[in-house]
């Protein structure tokens, strides 16, 4: 396997674990007051029943080495703690212990993993404010970071023309975007928030999932355009096998919290969909 | 198929909602026809109008959707039928299998009551009748314990909810099974056992499915012919195998190669660039006034940008698109 | 939705009218409100007519006189008992007024033989203020401590929401009465009305401060505050681009619920006794009397305020509709 | 299960107690002058049986001793002494708690008896006539304070001579107009939006209709959002119960709470403050064991 140990390693991960407590003090019974409108607009109901077990083990200690410039699929059956671990690298969640490093930079604690590290989220349409119009979602980033020096140089118009919108949604609503549209904006956004020169990480946590064919054809060829642009390196989490084989140059299953089985591609395409 | 053994029949059936100032026409001359104990595929990409499709025939659409038209089923006109006649046929001659599994069933009843209101609602059943029909059907679609049977919703997997929305479906033994999305947010397992039960339960009751979906792998194994919609246009019609196999339409053999499998046939192993469609889908409000397809189709003609193809037919397939007749 | 962009429209200019009403209570007014006229307690509303008692037409009205003495006519941009506007200005001038000794009471007077028209137009003042202010400090406490205990979480939400579930036990009323007897119960009216402002204003904070609470728990929970925190933003702009601007509808929804309730709380404490002093004049102190069943009976006229009230309240309250109208 | 949960709920309550009382103690010690006020300004009162009085009265001991004192009295059942009327406090408040429930329980039935099959019914007809008169209805009494409604039903009571100060009906009545807009609003408000969730189309789409649809499956899945509405209901309803007891001259607790304030009765204020709390802790805790019963999500979440 010496071709997994090119030069630059963009990333490295040992030992990573994660624990959930559910500690619920049996003073205070929460009072359940059912607000129809936000669960039906939320749709995250099955996590829910995750908060009935005391403690969850999320994470038993992952290994992972990513060379730079190459993609890197995981997939897995649900609970198997591929989100967890794409929320980790990102910067989102703080493991229970672990290392993550970037190069020869520690992503943890998270504060500077955002610069490297960009997360795509599963439903891109959610991600992103309805309230914003394309130009405040696509600027965020940057205000955020509060980092005056790359906001001044960023042209929303261009950010937007790298993924192959017009530069006329821009003062668009993001509620009023297709589907396809709102993936390729939140792309467009995880790049600004990136270093522009430096080598970055994007991971698309089951973002190609419920997308239409098309749409999702589209998306295929946009990031494989952009892995080739920008050198970017890509983490993708599917329960797709045929998916994951299709975009990836290595193939990594997870189950109950750690990785069981790693291969490069080309031993995949023969084997059936099912993991 | 003889005129009389018809199921469903549908004259130029139009849906246009009014949102405001702006009209969209979602549905526009849908006809098409589904014989008894036949399994027909509605394939689109969302946002195409096939569940408005569904809801217009139940007619369940809103207010502000305006219907034209004509669906005679049975012998019932159902764009004109009472509100009285039309409760008498949802649910007892026409079902429908809803998308969302884990939004479409009552958290707070017990599926077992669930089901059975369904009966009570056509029957002059007593409710220890209604709730052994229930019981039954809940059997059928492969819940057989007590306990699945006395629990609530959220203590169901997807896969399970889906069934007990089938067991509504098929509890007064309908004709006709409308199921949008039946498998859209089920896993793979799951979603292959779902599809084999519908089949199964649609051979055994004699009915008619129509199956909507936007993943044309799904018709592959369950459907008799299949319908490709585009823009609120049923764009080509025919047999599952002719449509899926040698598609006609240039949408329709767009859409098929966009499937992964297909998509990879022929290109060296590591250029990942997949063949798509360019463009998006057009927007209601301002559909262009020729066939909506043209501005992203690779074989269009000069004469696709004034008119709207007719619907002709070319072997067992029905296409609209003037490479197969051009206009008089 | 015409009907709905009617209502509003109807409702929002009679509150401004009212509000600018109010507020010239000086000029509009003809008397002083705390002058009495020992001579004539509990008039009935006299009223104003063109025909003198001879029954000589004059096109400028007139107040009709007891017997000898002659009519007087009514005069306009009078000068009349000094005001101060806002606090600010005094004045003299009125618009309207009858010289003396004539009396003009257009709503009667009450049995210190006050004119209940000033009183009504300067008791205006008051509580309108004490419902502005009390809706600006309950929702301005409810939405810092809600914010903080929805966003945060952890112990400040627990210390917070122990303390709201404190004061949502105890009903507003007895609350309210149970903080006024903090205070000593002789103070100047001007006190007491702006001690009672506080004391609304800090006994209703619990229920805005649960609603905000919910919806920016409900917020901070989004995908797309997870990703603004994937780009290093600060828990302030989280809070500020983001989970407030969900509350904004809430609290206006609120803010036209609590002005009236606020209101009406004021009248409660006043008809108890409790409310603000006597002689300042506020909605609550003229209808106080009303207790004394000899005044309710024969002085039908001292109801008038009831019904700015509730046309106050029902103005606000129909605001309130079109903002969950509008939500949906 | 449900005695977990009702221990639960019983041991929430209790602390909120404590601290009730704890918080009204603490306000009405610092409230300025006491019951001995106005005795002061009494030319005859002497200095010396004045300080015996103060004493008599416990008035100059600190506030923790006054607390534990006035909890040593809890347990024995007294509930501190009444310095105006000179007797426990427990025997002045019991004939009027037996009014003031009779009021607060029929208009609270009553209110929810009404509220809930003509909310339902106005929710069904939506937009149509029904539910345009229902809303105008409800504008317009929600508009009306209490207070009017109190002195509207005091003009008839005079005019009419039928109603004496001991007949609950006009009282009631009041009470009744006064929480039902609330309610019906709220009532129509959530049968609408759980009647707007997909699985209310799914029902009508399997020929599920009329009563059936709005009472047998749409009511039910409303209940959580009605059953927090309970609650504030309840603590309306006590609220007005005070003013239309003072105005209507029934013989509740309003006007001995009222008249204690006046008086400075220091422990009788406390305790209609914590008897109030009482009732409104009674609603909150039956609408909890309503939810526990009509939502199993809550049942299973324990």
């Amino acid at each position: 396997m010496d071709s997994l140990n090119s030069p630059r390693r963009a990333l490295a991960v040992h030992g990573l674990t994660k624990t959930y407590h559910a500690q619920r003090s049996w003073l205070s019974l929460k009072r359940i007051e059912f607000n129809w409108s936000l669960c039906a607009r939320s749709k995250k109901i099955d996590s829910a029943r995750m908060s009935y077990l005391s403690v969850v083990h999320a994470l038993r200690g992952v290994d992972l080495e990513l060379p730079a410039g190459k993609t890197l699929a995981i997939v897995g059956p649900s609970g198997s703690g591929k989100s967890t671990l794409a929320r980790c690298i990102a910067g989102l969640l703080q493991p229970t212990s672990g290392e993550i490093w970037f190069g020869d930079q520690s992503l943890l604690p998270a504060r500077a993993a955002h610069r490297y590290v960009q997360l795509v989220f599963q439903d891109p349409g959610a991600s992103l404010n309805p309230r914003f119009t394309v130009a405040d979602a696509l600027l965020e980033p940057l205000r955020a970071a509060q980092s005056s020096t790359r906001s001044s140089c960023f042209s929303v118009a261009e950010g937007l023309q790298q993924v192959g919108l017009p530069a006329a949604l821009a003062n668009r609503l993001t509620s009023q975007l297709s589907g396809g549209q709102k993936a390729r904006l939140a792309v467009a956004r995880a790049l600004a928030a990136l270093d522009p020169d430096g080598p970055a990480i994007l991971i698309l946590d089951e973002s190609l999932g419920s997308m239409d064919l098309c749409v999702r054809a589209q998306m295929i060829n946009l990031l494989v355009d952009l892995q080739d642009q920008r050198a970017l390196t890509y983490i993708l989490i599917s329960h797709d096998v045929s998916l994951a084989a299709h975009m990836a140059d290595e193939i990594a299953v997870m189950a109950e919290g750690i990785i069981v089985k790693r291969e490069p591609r080309v031993s995949w395409t023969g084997i059936s969909p099912h993991v | 198929m003889s005129e009389s053994e018809i199921l469903l029949r549908v004259d130029d059936l139009s849906v246009t909602y009014r949102a405001g100032e702006t009209y969209l026409p979602v549905a526009r001359n849908l006809s098409f026809a589904i014989h008894p104990g036949e399994v027909v595929g509605l394939l689109g990409e969302s946002g195409s109008g096939k569940t408005t499709t569904a809801l217009a025939l139940l007619r369940l659409l809103p207010k502000s959707a305006a219907l034209k038209g004509r669906a005679r089923f049975r012998g019932v006109e159902l764009m004109e039928a009472s509100e009285a006649t039309l409760q008498k046929i949802r649910g007892a001659q026409i079902s429908f299998v809803p998308q969302e599994p884990l939004l479409s069933l009552n958290p707070v009843i017990r599926v077992i009551h669930q089901v059975s209101a369904v009966v009570r609602a056509h029957t002059r059943l007593t409710g220890r009748q209604c709730r052994d029909k229930a019981g039954a059907a809940l059997e059928q679609v492969g819940l057989a314990s007590e306990r699945l049977h006395r629990s609530y919703p959220h203590q169901l997997s997807g896969g399970q909810r889906q069934r007990v929305l089938i067991a509504q479906a098929i509890v007064s033994r309908p004709s006709l099974v409308i199921a949008d999305e039946p498998t859209g947010s089920l896993d793979r397992e799951s979603e292959q056992a779902i599809l084999a039960l519908l089949r199964s339960l649609v051979d055994q009751l004699g009915a008619s499915l129509l199956l909507i979906t936007h993943d044309p792998s799904i018709l592959a194994a369950v459907a008799d012919r299949v319908m490709v919609m585009y823009a609120g246009r049923i764009v080509e019609s025919g047999p599952q195998a002719e449509v899926l196999e040698a598609p006609l339409h240039p949408y329709t053999r767009g859409l098929l190669e966009c499937l992964l499998d297909t998509a990879q046939a022929g290109r060296t192993p590591d250029d990942r660039h997949v063949r798509a469609i360019e463009g998006s889908l057009p927007d209601f409000s301002s559909l262009p006034p020729g066939c909506a397809f043209e501005p992203r189709c690779q074989d269009r003609l000069p004469c696709c940008r004034e008119a709207d193809p007719v619907t002709v037919l070319s072997g067992a397939q029905q296409i609209a698109c003037f490479l197969y007749g051009l206009p008089q | 939705m015409k009907q709905l962009v009617l209502v509003p429209r109807l409702t929002t200019t009679i509150l401004i009218v009212l509000h600018v009403t109010i507020l010239l209570a000086g000029f509009l007014a003809p008397y002083d409100p705390a002058m009495q006229n020992r001579t004539s307690p509990l008039l009935p509303p006299i009223g104003v007519h063109f025909v003198d008692t001879l029954g000589v037409f004059h096109l400028r009205p007139l107040v009709r006189s007891a017997g000898r003495t002659p009519d007087y006519p009514l005069r306009f941009f009078v000068s009349g008992s000094t005001y101060r506007f806002l606090g600010l200005w005094t004045f003299r001038t009125h618009l309207f007024g009858v010289e003396e000794p004539g009396r003009l009471f257009l709503l009667g007077t009450d049995e210190f033989g006050r004119d209940q028209f000033s009183r009504i137009l300067w008791g205006g003042q008051v509580s309108l203020l004490i419902g502005w202010l009390a809706t600006l400090l309950a929702l301005g406490i409810g939405l810092a401590l809600g914010s903080v205990a929805g966003f945060f979480g952890g112990w400040p939400d627990a210390a917070i929401m122990r303390g709201a579930e404190l004061f949502l036990a105890l009903p507003w009323l007895y609350l309210l009465l149970a903080v006024r007897a903090f205070l000593p119960l002789s103070l100047p009216p001007h006190a007491t009305a702006m001690i009672l402002t506080v004391i609304i204003g800090i006994v209703g904070w619990a229920r805005p401060a649960r609603l905000v609470r919910g919806i920016v728990l409900s917020a901070r929970e989004r995908d797309y505050v997870s990703a603004a925190r994937g780009f290093g933003a600060s828990s302030w702009h989280l809070l500020r681009r983001h989970c407030l601007p969900e509350t904004y509808t809430v609290l206006a929804t609120q803010a036209t619920l609590l002005i009236p309730q606020f209101m009406l709380a004021e009248v409660a404490l006043s008809f108890i006794g409790l409310g603000v002093g006597e002689p300042a004049p506020s909605w609550g102190n003229l209808l106080a009397p009303l207790r004394q069943i000899p005044i309710l009976a024969s002085a039908w006229w001292m109801m008038a305020p009831a019904m700015l009230v509730m046309v106050t309240s029902w103005c606000f309250l129909s605001l309130g509709d079109v903002f969950v109208h509008g939500e949906t | 299960m449900f005695r977990r949960y009702l221990l639960r709920r019983l041991v929430h309550v209790i602390v909120l107690f404590a601290g009730i009382s704890a918080f009204s103690f603490v306000l009405l010690e610092l409230a300025p002058g006491d019951f001995l006020g106005e005795a002061k300004l009494n030319p005859q009162m002497s200095p010396a049986t004045l300080a015996a009085l103060r004493e008599q009265y416990g008035l100059n001991k600190s506030l923790g001793q006054k607390y534990l004192s006035w909890i040593g009295s809890a347990a024995r059942g007294e509930f501190g002494i009444s310095f105006a009327y000179n007797l426990p406090v427990s025997k002045i408040l019991r004939p009027r708690v037996s009014k003031t429930l009779q009021l607060t329980l029929s208009s609270l039935l009553l209110s929810w008896f009404i509220a809930v099959p003509l909310g339902v019914w106005s929710a069904a007809a939506h937009n149509g006539f029904v539910d345009r008169a229902v809303g105008v209805a409800i504008s317009a009494l929600l508009a009306t304070p209490d207070v009017v409604l109190a002195c509207l039903a005091l003009l008839m009571a005079v005019r009419l001579r039928a109603f004496h100060s001991a007949n609950p009906v006009l009282p009631v009545a009041v009470l009744t107009l006064g929480a039902l807009p609330i309610l019906l609003r709220h009532v129509r408000a959530a049968l609408l939006d759980v009647a707007n969730q997909p699985f209310a189309q799914v029902a009508r789409a399997n020929g599920i209709s009329g009563a059936g649809l709005w009472f047998g499956c749409l009511l039910p899945a409303a209940v959580n959002p009605l059953t927090s509405l309970f609650g504030l209901s309840v603590a309306g309803l006590i609220s007005s119960s005070l003013l239309v007891e003072v105005l209507l001259g029934w013989p509740g607790v309003g006007p001995l709470f009222v008249e204690a304030i006046a008086a400075r009765d220091f422990y009788l204020v406390v305790d209609s403050v914590m008897l109030s709390a009482l009732f409104l802790s009674g609603g909150t805790f039956l609408a909890d064991i309503l939810l526990y019963v009509f939502d199993p999500r809550i049942r299973m979440e324990l």
